[in-house]
């Protein structure tokens, strides 16, 4: 067992450098996570939040709970929210303009009024005696401890916590779930629809990604004979995930020929 | 009804139910239940009159079930003689009015016996209120009382009834909700010092400081003011009266009313003695004003309802100012005003109502002569004038002088500005009685019906109590007395003796 | 060093997740916020437990995981089929609480 | 003291009259004049067995009481509805119900063509019934009540021909400046009550000795201003004049022999306030002299003969309230010009209703002239209630106004010499309008219109004429003979010592009659020896304009009270209307305002839900903050 925490209230150095270490780290990377624009890289920093916390208990005679929040945090909730980015992570660039008029000054000054009265309440906050330390709670180790109170004081809320998490279970897929409410068409139909439509300019299929382009990666329009981009040669996900690039410099004419005329 | 105050407030309730059970079509049977339920009722009330002890101070016919222990809450109930006296007026009036408003309830949004249940409903809540000795019970009898009020206006009512019902409505919930928070200081109070409890007697036991008894006094003070109606506190009523039917004008003005009049004395004086006699000087003026002004803005009506609303904003300030000034004949008189001015407005609502049901118009201007055309209406409403510009040998003279009289003893400047009012009451009670009754009869006005029957039957009433109790208002008085001197010497007052001039 | 520095860090950690929910429009992102504001309360449960002696605190943080978790599940599930009709994941579309 | 059963009866009989009539509608209508008639005789019936026995006791036991119920007993205060009848209300019956009778009797006849007139009766009698309370109650709490209750009949009679719009209006003017009287008497009461504890005559008499004069002054000031109004003097005796729009009988009864004389009756019955409280009473001889004047110069422009004798009564009562302000020595005089007037203005008022009755209802007295052949017993019964107004010996004025002009020349000092000449000119003035309304009613050419038929009345209307000229020619006599009434009335009044004398009674009577004569003179030779024109003539001095004006009393009442009154309601209506209630509907539009402001906050982005959140912490924090 990593004896981490060394004493009760005032903790020694070691564990005072890793605070000191790890607290600007965490700090850190919940901003970044507030800061960046995809919601991928949020996710790491979100990760990397968890797992410092997670030393944090560690650090704080709570071992059982750093390793649960190890291996339920970071290892199973945030997989779930990554599998889910990955899902639907369409839109995960967030741009980080405001829509939403003025609320973004308010939420700063509100946030910096919370923020700093809470810090500062804490400061003024005296709790009357020294504090305890785990030392004697968890004299027949963490878990045991922990479990005692769970099955005995907490039994009933635990059985409740047990119900909550099926129900959620069980309420995810019902969610999840997408029920087909027509039948899904068949080739020929889809065929049919594409010749019966108003237009018959899709009528041999769209074009593909790279066509006539100075670069045949997935995210490249193809070109259309003026030499514009057709933006619907791309797939919808990347369209909608902005992946598109756009940039002229794969446009007829206005091919970079500095690299020819080297030759 | 043997002696019992619950079985009298069952009474009406038994016939509402009666008159709900009786199919919408039979309109007249359902008219003679609701008659005849009233009548039991006066009857059982004038029983009980008989048989009340008059020297006795202490609560009479007291029943007391517990209802929601949890909170120590009793159905508790008991009259002394200001109970008595002014719950003999409520349950006299009720058949008057239902006679007398024998075609109101048609033409309303609902049908004639829903008219008719409200009614009902109305009398047992009119008991309630003055027989509650539970502050709570109080409350919510209070309270209560507002939603068939509400239903009879803003279902059977004139014009704007819907807009005027909505500002009676709120302007009186939000009294009661600062009385309701009052009420639960008490309890709260009551807690601290032995037991939690709602109780009226007991509370009036209780030891607060002065601040806390101010604002809970100003909690049951403003309900209060803003249903007697005191001057700022008025604009609900004449839109109230201007828009209901004159029954339920003379329900709301004669009884209703008399709540926030009868809870200053029950409520504000003996819960917060100090409390009253530290706001006493700024009550006083309000009530002076309210007589002042009430009388003017009566002069300046042009609508019959509304100048008789306005008169009566002129009474409350009597009475309010006879309650404040803490000597034993102006609580008398305040008191007995209480009761007189029942009768006297719904005298004026009533024969009011019955000319502007024949002429369609209650503009004053459109009547004219009806002296000549229909003289019984013509002298009823005159009669009716005369009690409320406070004629001597009319009851109302009685109390409005004892009021006065019992003012100026203590306040004389504020008597004398009161005084003043009289002479405004003969210009607003002869304005209308000569615009609408002297002078030539007026187009429109030469076919008027004089008072049927059953008008006759139901207004020779109150004119027979309006001039007895003026010439011998001693039965009252003697229930009264006691009542008042026992508020007066509960505050800690004595009567000012003889100055010989001394001041 | 005093026990009380993973209180202020977790007042930290919790002012920003909250400015996170609010600014923030990408409903993943949002909910990783709210998981954040756990996260910082739960900090603050050990370190009072460890204050106190008393493994109570540990149980409600305990508590808090599950708890989270199950959000995580149902909310990420409501995202699901948010995405699903709407095509996109941006709170701001979801106006519908107003009308 | 003796107590009575049966004073209850001179009120209640008329009462019962009134109430009979009043409830039997038009069923009474055959009957009910002789039942008035009849209710009122046997209340002077009454009246005279009541004096009849009191003749025969001694001086102490003279007053009879009698109390009927407890009427308002709270507290200290109590007043009983007692009756009070002693040696100065005797008079009073006497005077209210004999003259009273006589009117019924003449009303029978004058009212006969109108087909209200049992309502008439029973207005009558309500008066009757009123005005033996005034007199009779034994505190001013029952006095008020028949104060009022007269002001009521008195504002019903005036108005019984209300369908005139006129006549209605001058009813409400009546009863409204009456109650402005009313209230002077309720602050005396008051008063009273707060300073003496008790509101009895026989109370404040007690305590009258022990009580500031500072309180007697302020109560005898009130009880002026009560007697003011309902007397009709200055400054509410604006609505006398127009109180003639009632019946001729009523304006003989009520405004001119009984209601008016209230006043009188009021301060000679506190005569014990009045003689502790002397700034009071010199007020009151400040009212009557002004008031005598007034009333005799609105007479010299009157052409309507009522008007003409209205404005003579207010002076007269103004001769009577300046002798009963002269204190003890007073109080007589002005009870015995009091009764005389009572005799010979109500002739006089009846001879004027039988002129009217004569010539179609005509007022004019310009369209009058030479009726002395066509009327000979109402010439004969006014002309003799004409010498009795101008003080002729033996008629009965001279007993009585001499008296009182020179009481007031003996009142010492400059105040007498000032009193008295005020006195002189007014029976100067009073024989100058006197002899005007004479020589243009019944002597000179005749200004008739066309279809006047000037004729006599009938017996039942001469009959009461002509008991009222005996009265008017012997009362005087007979009261004074060896000081009857003084020495009747002596009981009731504290003596004081004899003032020295100014003036010797025979010289006062030199003068007044020189007076007089001077009066007679110039208008005799102003309307008899010049032909009268039909119509007034419109080139006239600008005082005799002020006087037709009543001496600008209305414009001054309405410039100074109605008006404002009027902006001042109508400014409050708009004040209610706007300010108040708009400041109610103000807090409702705050609402209903505020809410379609704070519904921009639910926005339905989640997002903002979420700020507004975070504000709430932030200030819950806050709050925790300041609080811990």
């Amino acid at each position: 067992m990593v004896d981490l925490a060394i004493s009760v209230g005032t903790t020694q150095n070691p564990e005072a450098i890793l605070f000191w270490v790890l607290a600007p780290l965490t700090v850190a990377a919940a901003l970044g996570m507030l800061l960046v624009k995809k919601a991928v890289h949020s996710a790491i920093l979100m990760a990397s939040v968890m797992i410092n916390l997670a030393i944090f208990y560690i650090a704080q005679n709570a071992l059982f709970l750093g390793i649960v929040q190890i291996v339920v945090y970071t290892g199973a909730v945030m997989m779930l929210f990554l599998f889910i980015l990955m899902l639907v992570g369409v839109d995960s660039s967030d741009s980080l303009t405001e829509t939403i008029t003025g609320l973004r000054p308010i939420a700063i000054v509100a946030s910096v009024g919370f923020g700093g009265l809470l810090i500062s309440l804490i400061g003024r906050a005296t709790l009357g005696r020294s504090a305890v330390g785990l030392s004697e709670a968890n004299m027949n180790g963490n878990v045991k401890g922990l479990a005692s109170l769970l099955f005995s004081t907490y039994v009933w809320p635990f059985e409740v916590v047990s119900a909550l998490l099926i129900t959620a279970a069980l309420g995810a897929m019902v969610l999840a779930h997408h029920q087909r409410i027509q039948t899904r068409p068949t080739q020929r139909e889809m065929s049919t629809a594409r010749f019966r439509g108003e237009s018959l300019a899709n009528a041999a299929g769209l074009p593909g990604p790279g066509v006539y382009a100075r670069h045949n990666a997935v995210d490249v329009p193809a070109l259309l004979p003026d030499g514009t981009p057709a933006a619907n040669s791309i797939n919808a996900t990347l369209k909608a995930r902005g992946d598109m690039l756009t940039s002229g410099s794969f446009e007829l004419g206005k091919v970079d020929t500095s690299a020819e005329e080297e030759k | 009804m043997l002696n019992s105050l619950t079985l009298l407030m069952a009474l009406p309730i038994i016939g509402s139910i009666v008159v709900a059970l009786l199919p919408k079509t039979k309109e007249t049977l359902a008219k003679q239940v609701a008659l005849i339920t009233t009548l039991i009722v006066a009857g059982a009330t004038i029983a009980m009159a008989v048989n009340f002890q008059r020297d006795n101070v202490d609560l009479q016919f007291v029943e007391k079930y517990s209802w929601i222990p949890t909170f120590g809450i009793n159905f508790a109930v008991g009259i002394d003689g200001l109970a008595l006296v002014l719950i003999l007026m409520s349950t006299v009036l009720a058949p008057i009015v239902v006679l007398a408003g024998w075609n109101e309830a048609h033409g309303g949004r609902w049908s004639v016996k829903v008219f008719y249940i409200l009614i009902l409903v109305l009398e047992t809540m009119m008991i309630g209120v003055f027989a509650a000795t539970d502050v709570f019970l109080f409350y919510v009898i209070f309270e209560a009382m507002l939603i068939p009020v509400y239903f009879l206006i803003g279902g059977y009512g004139t014009g704007q009834r819907s807009a005027a019902a909505v500002k009676f409505l709120i302007y009186s919930l939000f009294g009661g909700l600062l009385m309701l928070a009052s009420i639960i200081g008490l309890y709260v109070m009551s807690g601290a010092q032995g037991g939690h409890t709602f109780d009226l007697q007991a509370l009036s036991q209780l030891e607060m400081s002065s601040t806390t008894q101010n604002f809970l006094f100003l909690g049951f003070f403003i309900a209060f003011a803003i249903k007697a109606p005191l001057w700022p506190l008025h604009t609900w009523l004449p839109d109230a009266a201007d828009s209901a039917t004159p029954g339920t004008s003379v329900l709301l003005l004669g009884v209703l009313d008399k709540v926030g009049t009868f809870g200053m004395i029950r409520y504000c004086l003996t819960l917060f003695p100090d409390a009253s006699k530290t706001f006493t000087p700024m009550i006083l003026v309000l009530s002076v004003i309210s007589i002042v002004y009430g009388a003017f803005l009566a002069i300046g009506q042009r609508d019959l309802k509304r100048l008789i609303a306005f008169t009566s904003i002129s009474h409350f300030g009597f009475i309010t100012m006879g309650i404040f000034a803490m000597t034993s004949q102006g609580q008398s008189g305040a008191t007995l005003y209480m009761f007189n001015h029942g009768f006297s407005t719904a005298a004026l609502f009533l024969v009011g109502g019955w000319m502007i049901s024949r002429r369609g118009s209650s503009t004053i201007a459109d009547f004219g002569g009806l002296q000549r055309v229909t003289p019984v209406m013509a002298w009823s409403f005159f009669l009716a004038g005369m009690s409320s510009l406070a004629l001597p040998g009319m009851s109302s003279f009685v109390s409005e002088f004892l009021v006065l009289v019992g003012t100026f003893t203590r306040y004389p400047v504020h008597a004398v500005i009161a005084t003043f009012g009289i002479v405004l009451a003969a210009l607003y009670i002869l304005i209308p009685v000569q615009k609408a009754l002297h002078g030539p009869t007026t187009a429109g006005n030469e076919n008027l019906s004089d008072l049927n029957l059953r008008e006759k039957i139901a207004i020779a009433p109150v004119i027979a109590i309006i001039i007895a109790l003026g010439f011998y208002p001693s039965p009252l008085l003697k229930v009264i007395n006691p009542a008042s001197a026992h508020v007066i010497a509960q505050m800690g007052f004595t009567d000012p003796a003889p100055t010989n001039g001394d001041k | 060093m005093d026990a009380a520095n993973y209180l202020y860090l977790s007042a930290l950690l919790f002012t920003i997740g909250a400015v996170g929910v609010v600014v923030r429009r990408n409903a993943i992102v949002v909910f990783m916020c709210i998981e954040l504001m756990l996260n910082a309360a739960n900090l603050a449960f050990v370190t009072f437990s460890r204050i106190n002696g008393d493994l109570n605190g540990q149980v409600v943080a305990f508590f808090t995981m599950v708890v989270a978790a199950c959000e995580v599940v149902v909310g990420l599930a409501i995202i699901v089929t948010i995405y699903r009709s709407r095509r996109s994941a941006s709170v701001d579309d979801a106006s519908l609480l107003k009308r | 003291m003796t107590t009575s059963n049966s004073l209850v009866y001179l009120i209640a009989l008329p009462l019962l009259g009134a109430t009979i009539l009043l409830l039997a509608g038009r069923r009474a209508d055959k009957w009910g004049h002789i039942l008035g008639t009849l209710m009122s005789a046997s209340s002077f019936g009454v009246g005279l067995y009541q004096l009849s026995q009191m003749l025969g006791r001694s001086n102490e036991a003279r007053p009879v009481t009698q109390k009927l119920f407890e009427w308002i007993s709270v507290g200290t205060f109590n007043v009983d509805a007692g009756l009070l009848l002693d040696q100065l209300s005797i008079c009073f019956v006497l005077l209210i119900t004999g003259v009273g009778t006589l009117i019924h009797i003449y009303s029978i006849s004058y009212m006969s063509h109108d087909h209200d007139r049992r309502r008439f009766f029973a207005y009558l009698n309500l008066f009757i019934a009123a005005m033996l309370l005034l007199v009779l109650g034994n505190s001013y709490l029952n006095l008020y009540v028949g104060w009022e209750g007269v002001g009521l009949a008195s504002y019903l009679l005036i108005g019984f021909w209300n369908q005139k719009p006129a006549y209605a209006t001058a009813s409400k003017k009546a009863f409204v400046m009456n109650r402005i009287g009313d209230m002077g008497l309720s602050f005396a009461i008051m008063i009273a009550f707060a300073t003496i504890g008790t509101v009895s005559f026989e109370g404040i008499k007690e305590h009258a000795h022990h009580t500031s004069t500072g309180a007697l002054t302020a109560i005898g000031i009130m009880l002026l201003v009560a007697a003011t109004g309902k007397s009709a003097q200055f400054p509410l005796q604006a609505w006398l004049g127009d109180a003639m729009a009632g019946p001729t009988p009523v304006s003989a009864l009520i405004h001119a022999a009984t209601m008016v004389i209230a006043g009188v009756y009021l301060i000679t019955r506190s005569n014990f306030i009045f003689d502790a409280a002397p700034t009071a009473q010199l007020l009151v001889v400040i009212v009557g002299a002004i008031t005598l004047l007034f009333g005799a110069l609105i007479g010299t422009a009157k052409d309507d003969i009522k008007k003409a004798l209205a404005a003579s009564t207010m002076s007269q009562i103004g001769y009577m309230i300046l002798g009963a302000g002269l204190g003890p020595v007073g109080y007589a005089f002005a009870i015995m010009h009091l009764l005389t007037h009572g005799f010979f203005k109500a002739g006089m008022f009846l001879g004027a209703g039988s002129v009217m009755h004569g010539m179609n209802d005509e007022v004019n007295m310009r369209k009058y002239g030479a009726l002395r052949k066509f009327m000979p017993i109402t010439f004969v019964t006014f002309g003799l209630g004409y010498l009795a107004i101008l003080g002729v010996p033996p008629f009965a004025g001279f007993y009585s106004k001499d008296m009182i002009i020179e009481t007031a020349f003996n009142s010492g000092g400059t105040k007498g010499i000032i009193l008295g000449v005020v006195t002189l000119l007014g029976a100067g003035i009073t024989a100058f309008y006197m002899t005007r309304v004479m020589i243009l009613t019944f002597t000179g050419k005749s200004r008739w219109d066309a279809e006047a038929h000037p004729h006599e009345s009938p017996i039942l209307m001469w009959l009461p004429m002509a008991i009222l000229a005996v009265g008017s020619v012997s009362s005087g006599f007979l009261l004074s003979r060896g000081d009857a009434l003084v020495n009747w009335l002596a009981p009731l009044f504290e003596q004081h010592g004899e003032h020295e004398e100014l003036l010797a009674p025979i010289v006062v009577s030199g003068l007044a009659l020189a007076m007089v004569a001077i009066g007679v003179v110039v208008a005799f030779l102003k309307y008899s020896r010049q032909e009268v024109a039909a119509v007034a003539p419109e080139n006239v001095s600008v005082f005799t304009k002020i006087a037709r004006q009543d001496l600008m009393q209305d414009s001054f009442n309405e410039a100074v009270f109605m008006r404002p009154g009027q902006l001042l309601t109508s400014a409050l209506v708009k004040t209610d209307e706007h300010v108040i209630d708009g400041a109610v509907r103000g807090v409702a539009q705050l609402a209903l305002g505020s809410g379609s402001v704070l519904r921009g906050v639910q926005s339905g982005f989640v997002r903002s839900y979420a700020a507004l959140i975070l504000i709430g912490a932030a200030l819950l924090i806050a709050a925790i903050w300041v609080v811990i």
